[in-house]
């Protein structure tokens, strides 16, 4: 057990943290909001090797586990940085699994083709993560998974959570079957929830400083705002969601990469479990904004709206509820 | 006990429906989408039913409609997602006016604001001062006949599309600031007031109202010199009268299922089927119906002259937080769908789910935030004392 | 609308204030907790005439509404008085309603004998409200309505909320069937409900008065409790929870008794309601009593108790949800 | 970053298990319901294990064992629902003793109480001291060699069958109120004690004790005169070391699950066909996993010699929290069976959920209620500042 970034961990977060921090400020996030997309952006990303580093080095990734993957999506999730990373990497993932030498590996490597999955199975025109921008989706009809590239719509339908997201027609796509087990399609969802959930902590984590710093600068009854004693148990709240949150958001990672026995519902259960934080704390720490909070021009809205909008990709709650209910209860596992 | 509304109430609940139904066409609810819920057309046909007037209570020389039927009337005009905000204020500002106002402003302003005519803003809040309204530090200082305004405020909705503002400012720096105040209605094309757009991530469209050397005459004043307080006080008084009705699940409960019923689920079911989705609609319900409750019986209270109980309070606590609530069940039983914003392709009923969602957060903030409510509730109600 | 007491039910409310404060302490409450009835209490209410008092003057009856028979169980609510009043008066309704020559009416107006009803349909070996201590039972069996006397068991099975509970083997009592609608039965659980509502509502607006004193007689670091402002805002929620409980439960209550379109919904949305108030006005003071909260020495304990365990003799609210669910959202009647 | 547990500790955990087969009989169940969560015959078994001495660090000359394996053996004595607060008391007792006991207490304490022949009992807790602990005004007051001691301390949960209590003092009430403070173990034979049983709703059995001219000599003292609220801080520094896992709703779920395979429902399913049943199984398992994380922190800090982070705090106030709510859950769904208790003919799994209910309120307040734990999160955590 070892419950702390190690000291190769810490340097990579550090290159992380520089990056979004430094590139990625809520100017670059607004002026993002109609495409959900910064192309430029994408492309410094490339230039670190976070878009290919968690492929295998077998087919010219970068060999790293997701728990490193993690690092960058946490800090993405604290900037809110308008990139398809998370699809991107389960997608590559994914078809470096089925077809470590399908042709279209090395744009993805590249960063140069932008990949996704569909994540519902079975509906061949459903919404899509990243779906206005990526060259290339996975997806799943019955026991076959596909691919289709071409035909990226390019634009977006206005959302939410100012996201990249589009409908495609899968049926519609230059499509092939891949061979491998429909199952290995489930590891792929699971990893997208994990990362998910990874986004929505750093999220919740940066929307609950917003809310910290504000109630230590704002006055009202001459007194600072952040010495209310509700306040102060909102806050609290939320900071106890957020840290729980990672903390299985990262247990969820760490089953993944070392392939533990619930290596397929944790990630579940930190999605469903983070959303709920995420918004929990970008609720309160709006909410204690003021009207401010509500401005367009204050960043705790982005966040917000980020916070509800997420994982909201994924579908209904109530459903993955039931779906986790049949895989734990009938086995009794916990 | 009895909650049943008179006849003559009943009868004017069908006359609302049918105003509604002649009225509020595509159009209207179509022009609230520039983010100002209003719109001076149907205002004006609502002034012209003597509805603006009826909330004016008698007394004061209004038209004063039984609160009964007021709530009626906002309850339908809600129900309908109708452009209201603009009555709210007029009714209030107007009501002011006849209270403590001068024949000056009696003459001027009430005639067309009660008539639709003309529009009113509030000018309360500032940068610095939300919730503690009484720091205003907006400044009007005597000169001659004259007053001179230097200042800024916040959240002066409509403004753009408004009259006059009912300016809260101080007037004594030197005593305790809630003794300190003094109220103007300031016409807006008063030279020296810049108007700019405050947007927010509902589609609301507000203002910040910013006053560079604005010289008004002394008739412009409304209450007391260094009376604001008891303005301020005034208004709340009134505001009982017609905010009975704060509906907007109500609204969101049609949406809701509207939307389920479209949304496909597994095995050919739709949301609709489903039982969680089901218990949320219910519960949605519920909660709307202990709403009603509070707002029947501030309506009664007010009907009886009886001005403050503490259900209007509750009133707006327990349906801001449950209105957040609903928005979260709604949008999130669409899964990915619900992402999709108003007037967007594919968006479920229109993308007004998301729309819900987005404006629900400003409920539990302005007119009193969900903190300050459970203070008065606590103290006024359950006489805590002050920590 | 006139949603206040009018001058005749103002003096009967007192009548009962006066009764059930004098009449049933806090210590008339302990002593009947194995038992969960006070009979010589029931006797003196008798006395009142509260027990016959909402069924029909035609059947000897005192003719009174539900809506004063509520304020006699308002005030059962707020003293938790073990008297089976909601149970008697909604059976001896039934009962007159279906059979007002019935040979048993005589000793239910009386007194003499208890009467109640089984809440579920087709279960002979049921849990059933004061079934301990009934003399007579009205039950469903498919569409018919059953009546059977005798064979009280007046052991009781310990329970939570110290109620007199007991299974009752329904198909061994000397039974008969009710002529009449089995839609009538509906209208009788309907009334349960929502006099279930009310003497909720009085024991959450107890259990809060028991907080609200606590936290300004306690002081901890010097100060009085109640000036912390967290355990305001709890308490400021919990009494915005009753009091909207208490109009919800007061318009169910007027629903039946003028017969309203809603009739049948309403004192369900009130039951969940004012159970949900209820408990969380408890949980809430007896939080801030701290440990004293959990000592059987103080009273709140009674209440939390009572909050959780009075509505649960109805039913999980789970499958009364989805009832409520066919009956509103098929017919949009919101 | 590394969630799984070393091979030591899985072993440890087949030997823990292992050992609650054994040991872990009806009997001693059973022996638990007359109110006392402790079994002397079972506490004396892990003893002998060595499993006492094990949590105590071997900086102070105890066991010093991983406190991820300390974690182990709690998370499967508490999933086993065994007797376990003797323990708790005894590890923190023997600890603070060795690093701030005199020889004599080293001596006559330590060895009986690790050895698990002696049981002692916290006695901080007073009528009008709950969570402002160093308000104590139980006095001790020096009289040559001896102290006399008068007063009186709540919650002194075992001290019917214990044979110390670790009793907090005031001896200066000159200075400000945790600087006059001084701990004693003192023998619960000394005459002058009185120990009066506190029944509560849940089955639990606390006590209040009385000390009126209680006696003791100045080598049953530990740490300095006036120096009380550094053993306190030991004291709490230790507790971590052996509350990482706070797992009560495991239990719980076990027993929900049970309840909800039985308990039949229309159309002859049962509960466990309720998708509502289901998914709130599924949260508390949820909750469960994120309890779990705060716990392997807390005892991963722990084995990083990191004694004080703030996953003690959340752990604790999101266990309580969660552990209520569930609670209420998982009652309700039985409906009318669901009230019937613990031993009562036909009671759902024995009534352990009508058990699990009534115990629930208490975890939310001893050892620190979640009020006092939430202001500690937002002034130690989030930095902010002190009304």
């Amino acid at each position: 057990m070892f419950i702390r970034l190690t000291d190769d961990e810490e340097a990579i977060d550090e290159v992380f943290s520089n990056f979004f921090t430094s590139e990625c400020g809520p100017e670059t996030v607004r002026e993002a909001a109609s495409t959900g997309f910064d192309r430029a952006l994408w492309d410094r990303l490339g230039q670190t090797g976070a878009a290919a580093m968690s492929a295998p080095e077998s087919v010219g990734g970068g060999g790293a586990d997701l728990g490193t993957l993690a690092l960058a999506v946490g800090h993405l999730g604290r900037t809110l940085a308008p990139l398809p990373l998370i699809e991107h990497a389960v997608a590559t993932r994914l078809l470096a699994r089925l077809a470590p030498d399908h042709a279209l590996l090395a744009s993805l490597i590249e960063g140069t083709a932008i990949a996704t999955l569909a994540l519902q199975s079975d509906n061949p025109q459903q919404l899509v993560p990243a779906g206005a921008i990526a060259d290339v989706v996975l997806w799943r009809t019955g026991d076959e998974i596909r691919i289709g590239s071409g035909g990226a719509p390019g634009e977006v339908l206005n959302n939410l959570a100012d996201l990249p997201l589009n409908r495609r027609n899968l049926d519609e796509l230059c499509t092939e079957t891949l061979s491998g087990d429909s199952e290995t399609f489930d590891l792929a969802i699971a990893e997208w929830q994990a990362l998910m959930a990874t986004a929505l902590v750093g999220s919740g984590f940066a929307a609950l400083k917003l809310g910290v710093d504000y109630v230590q600068e704002r006055y009202q009854f001459d007194k600072l705002i952040g010495t209310f004693q509700s306040l102060q148990h909102g806050l609290a709240d939320a900071s106890t969601g957020v840290e729980g949150a990672d903390l299985l958001a990262k247990r969820a990672i760490w089953a993944l990469d070392t392939d533990q026995p619930n290596a397929l519902t944790l990630p579940s259960m930190a999605m469903i479990f983070a959303a709920e934080s995420a918004l929990s704390s970008a609720a309160t720490s709006l909410q204690y904004h003021g009207g401010y909070g509500f401005a367009e021009e204050y960043d705790i809205q982005l966040y917000y709206r980020r916070a509800k909008g997420w994982p909201m990709q994924y579908g209904p709650v109530g459903p993955e509820l039931q779906r986790l209910a049949d895989l734990l209860i009938t086995t009794g596992a916990h | 006990m009895d909650f049943s509304f008179t006849p003559e109430a009943e009868a004017f609940r069908v006359e609302v429906k049918a105003f509604i139904a002649e009225h509020l066409t595509p159009d209207v609810l179509e022009s609230t989408r520039e983010g100002t819920i209003h719109n001076q057309g149907f205002h004006k046909k609502m002034a012209e039913r003597g509805w603006l007037n009826g909330a004016v209570p008698a007394e004061l020389g209004g038209g004063g409609r039984d609160p009964l039927e007021m709530l009626v009337l906002v309850e339908e005009l809600q129900l309908a997602g109708a452009p209201i905000d603009g009555m709210g204020v007029a009714v209030i500002v107007a009501a002011i006016v006849l209270e403590l106002g001068n024949d000056h402003l009696k003459e001027t302003v009430v005639p067309p604001i009660i008539g639709g005519d003309a529009l009113c803003s509030f000018g309360y809040t500032e940068p610095d001062s939300g919730s503690d309204v009484a720091a205003a530090t907006t400044v009007a200082v005597q000169d001659g006949d004259e007053w001179v305004i230097n200042g800024q405020k916040m959240w002066t909705t409509m403004a753009h599309i408004a009259d006059y503002v009912l300016l809260l400012t101080r007037t004594n720096p030197d005593v305790p600031k809630h003794k300190g105040l003094t109220f103007f209605i300031v016409p807006l094309d008063t030279p020296g007031i810049e108007i700019q757009p405050v947007h927010t991530m509902g589609t609301e469209r507000s203002n910040a109202t910013f006053y560079d050397n604005v010289r008004i005459g002394d008739e412009w004043r409304i209450g007391d010199v260094d009376g604001g307080w008891a303005v301020m006080k005034a208004g709340l008084k009134f505001e009982r009268g017609i905010a009975g009705g704060q509906f907007p699940s109500a609204m969101l409960i049609d949406a809701a299922i509207a939307a389920a019923e479209a949304a496909p689920r597994a095995d050919d079911a739709t949301a609709i089927d489903d039982p969680r989705v089901r218990e949320q609609i219910v519960r949605a319900m519920i909660d709307l119906e202990v709403a009603r409750g509070f707002a029947y019986k501030t309506a009664f209270l007010a009907s009886q002259g009886v001005m403050f109980g503490v259900e209007g309070s509750m009133l707006k606590l327990f349906v801001a937080e449950a209105y957040k609530k609903h928005t979260q069940w709604f949008l999130e039983m669409l899964g990915s769908e619900g992402l999709l914003s108003l007037d967007t392709p594919g968006a479920p009923v229109g993308g007004h789910l998301d729309e819900h969602f987005r404006h629900a957060p400003v409920t539990s903030i302005y007119g009193g935030t969900s903190e300050i409510t459970r203070n008065l509730i606590a103290g006024a109600h359950l006489g805590l004392p002050r920590s």
